[in-house]
């Protein structure tokens, strides 16, 4: 089992049984994740979850300009997002912008995208982010992309629900983080020194299970060659799937 | 007659010119982007809608933007934009953080002649903090209930590529209807296209359901693989080749000068 | 599947229901209307965006309007909505008078997921006066400058005729995008067609920039001529000899019980 | 010379030069003047005004559904408008819904369709009735679909500058028509009788001035035919140009 097997795994399971889930560019695990969810649901018979891989024009349904994800999201029509932080910090907020004072910025983020927006009217975002260190998880953000929770009063009817890095998954409930399992070949002491939050964890943090055999075949199989037609170098990669026999 | 040379249709492109554009996927007016540098555009307030990649560092590198308004830059899998993030360290450019939706709302409430938007999220946001432009209310509809404002986006020009229009100045830009509220939202529009076709596209519902009327039109100039090095989606694929050596080479001011002799000044581009 | 029959495609159209339905440029579902009479739907809350004529006259003669909700209700050339018109003097609706960009405008606060929408106008005018649901505020952009906040309008189902669908509950709208955000505001979305074609509408491009993505879509049923005796633009003209007939019969209450019988109930129509 | 031809080549002078002009539906001689002024543009070789005919897509540009007409308006891109009213006041105010008690009325018209907004926003808006009557011109609306004029410190681009009717043209500043001209065949004298509101008048009244033969000649001959593409019955009876020679 490869670690983007296992971390596609622990994201179909976060993702549940919702109508739509939509993945941002570049998030070949996520839509993974999302793919695999799709599978299942077929063979099930449910016809659910549609997914929707952004910036694959046929993988999305969108006819109505770049305004319509957006719009999509407001009507509630999106049920899972992924979103992810050059800083991610304890409160659940994300900075996507800049590190060092704003006037005078040492570093620069590419930009918040929709992340100010969706972060507050997407119900499940899943936070994604593969470097765990103390220097992407970080005590409090420089810089407010979006915040993880807001006020009573304030519209909200979205936000994370759960943190997946290359070792552990975190849940996200109140404001504050709790580790939920720590992935195969990892520890609940090096979470602690590579994560510069503060969290919450049981007294037995359990080992995040491993994708069942059913699972990694379905991945392998339908779901790589799906996956071949938006990412063929990731499909190749870890799969081992040839993108040109199977993309038209 | 509406249609031009690439030179003539972008005159009314003025420095200090508040200038609107698309993301790649809605087609990048990269042929028109290298123009303008050539001609030496200055004062720029670009507002990419509502990301950009190649074009905004491109400009940017080039020194024809004063302010910049966009919910991102980056090149995407080749990492970050290099002149965009060497503009913003180095406080060369006022930058306008936006997130996209926003933009969007912006530039439908100038479509739509009233004075603002509203928009939910953002509360709690810097991108909001840093925007003295938003403001803040308590919804009328609501009970304590905060909402964003956000004033109209009148850009003065919109500058696009698409894939074919007609003689009459109809622009033919499919799905990518971003690009008809930029056009009514901008005081003139500037299109770039692939070619010019005999029909008129209005005439047949089939294609008229994806067309920007002429009417909104001010001029169109051809220019073929108008978005390259960028693509132009169901036409051509991006050079991701020749978008590697840009990231290479822009990843310093010098190698950013060799790149605008290269392949914007030359004309090498093709 | 989602197609399927004209009769089980209306079954979210409940008595009490608010539905929204287009003008009639925009594709009426007239044999939709007429099954719905048949069925006896009560009590609905009827929102014709942003006009309506027959359509609007045969559902409130029928019985089946509790409340309507436009811009304006009328044959055309062939004069007042009669059944309208008697509803009106004899107070057996609600009436809610709107403006034309006032709907729209509601429709687009709902596809948006805002909670308003400000429009120009209306200061002044008598519409306003009665539209205790609409708000003026002094916009914060301005100085002492009054603008009119319209509440977001979400209606339970939104009804529609369309030349085509394909397998996948695409439909074809071509440039009647009002039905796009029709359906985007409404909760759900049940359209009729002339026919279902084989081809997937979103896999072309050129058909692609007219749909109503299916994921929209509840239910899609075929319903050959199903606008008649309304026009379908670019498809066929409006039926002006029956629509004739039914503005003399319309005339009186027994007249239009009459043509209820012949061509409702008795499904005549054809 | 017929009377559409008259009022025709009337509002076409009011129309002037500007670069659009949009016309509502069952509007033939509104339509006829709009035609007028762009054959009068084309043969000068401006090339313009554009002339919108709604209800037909032929005679549109419209492609964003029917907003577009509004929007095109907020945006400052309509020049020229027509609205007429069930009653029509002094003040400039039209009623297209009701007379009588807004609780029970005892008249219905259909509704203000957009009048409560184009008004507003439309710099030219020309108010065309052909009933001149005390029925029709009254003191004060039962119903204001549109205010003729507004307080300073509202928002109004556009606004009536003219009321033509089947005895005379009145233009329309500052809250209140004045008679500008009386149609040949008609007097002062019986527009004050069939008028219901009070209006200014200089102490001589011209007569409106007839078309000169270059315009008949215009109408009649290539404003004719393209109005049988959308009025055939009109243009047959006005002109007697047949639509099926011409439309296709």
């Amino acid at each position: 089992m490869r670690d983007e097997e296992l971390l596609a795994d622990v994201i179909t399971r976060l993702i549940g049984d919702v109508r739509h889930v939509a993945v941002g560019n570049a998030s070949p695990i996520p839509a993974t994740a999302a793919l695999l969810a799709r599978a299942r649901g077929r063979l099930q018979g449910v016809g659910r979850p549609y997914v929707s891989l952004l910036g694959s024009a046929k993988h999305t349904f969108w006819t109505d300009g770049g305004r319509e994800l957006f719009d999509c999201a407001g009507q509630g029509r999106i049920d899972v997002f992924f979103l992810s932080g050059g800083q991610i910090d304890g409160h659940g907020n994300i900075n996507l912008v800049e590190i060092g004072p704003h006037d005078h910025p040492k570093v620069r983020f590419p930009g918040s995208f929709g992340s100010a927006y969706l972060y507050f009217v997407v119900p499940k975002v899943i936070l994604f982010r593969t470097e765990h260190s103390r220097r992407t998880l970080v005590p409090q953000v420089d810089f407010i992309s979006a915040p993880g929770a807001s006020d009573p009063n304030v519209f909200r009817t979205g936000g994370p629900i759960a943190l997946v890095t290359n070792r552990c998954l975190f849940s996200f409930k109140d404001g504050r983080f709790t580790l939920d399992s720590v992935h195969p070949g990892h520890t609940v002491e090096e979470v602690i020194e590579h994560t510069g939050f503060d969290f919450d964890r049981p007294k037995d943090v359990p080992t995040t299970a491993a994708p069942s055999a059913e699972t990694l075949a379905l991945m392998r199989g339908d779901v790589a060659r799906e996956l071949a037609g938006v990412y063929p170098h990731f499909a190749r990669q870890v799969f081992g799937v040839a993108a040109d026999a199977f993309a038209k | 007659m509406i249609e031009t040379t690439l030179e003539e249709a972008l005159a009314p492109i003025a420095d200090g010119c508040m200038l609107v554009v698309p993301r790649e996927v809605a087609g990048v007016p990269m042929a028109a982007t290298r123009a303008l540098i050539r001609r030496g555009v200055k004062n720029l307030h670009l507002i990419a809608l509502p990301t950009s990649s190649l074009q905004a560092d491109i400009l940017i590198g080039a020194g024809c933007v004063a302010t910049l308004e966009t919910s991102a830059v980056s090149l995407g899998e080749l990492g970050p934009a290099p002149r965009f993030n060497a503009a913003i360290t180095g406080g060369t450019i006022v930058m306008k953080d936006a997130t996209c939706p926003a933009l969007h709302a912006a530039l439908q409430a100038a479509e739509k002649g009233v004075p603002f938007m509203p928009l939910r999220g953002l509360i709690g946001s810097d991108v909001l903090k840093y925007r003295d432009d938003w403001k803040v209310i308590d919804s009328p509809f609501g009970n304590d209930d905060p909402i964003v404002l956000l004033p109209a986006l009148k850009p003065d020009v919109a500058l696009l590529h698409a894939p074919m229009a007609d003689r009459f100045g109809n622009v033919w830009i499919g799905r990518q209807r971003e690009l008809v509220t930029m056009a009514h939202a901008a005081t003139r529009t500037i299109a770039t296209v692939e070619k010019i076709v005999d029909n008129d596209l209005l005439a047949d519902p089939l294609t008229a359901a994806g067309t920007l009327p002429g009417f909104y039109v001010e001029t169109v100039a051809v220019a073929e693989r108008g978005a390259w090095p960028l693509p132009l989606p169901d036409h051509y694929a991006a050079d991701a080749e020749h978008l590697a050596l840009y990231a290479k080479m822009a990843a310093t001011a010098e190698g950013f000068t060799d790149y605008l002799d290269r392949y914007v000044h030359e004309k090498r581009a093709a």
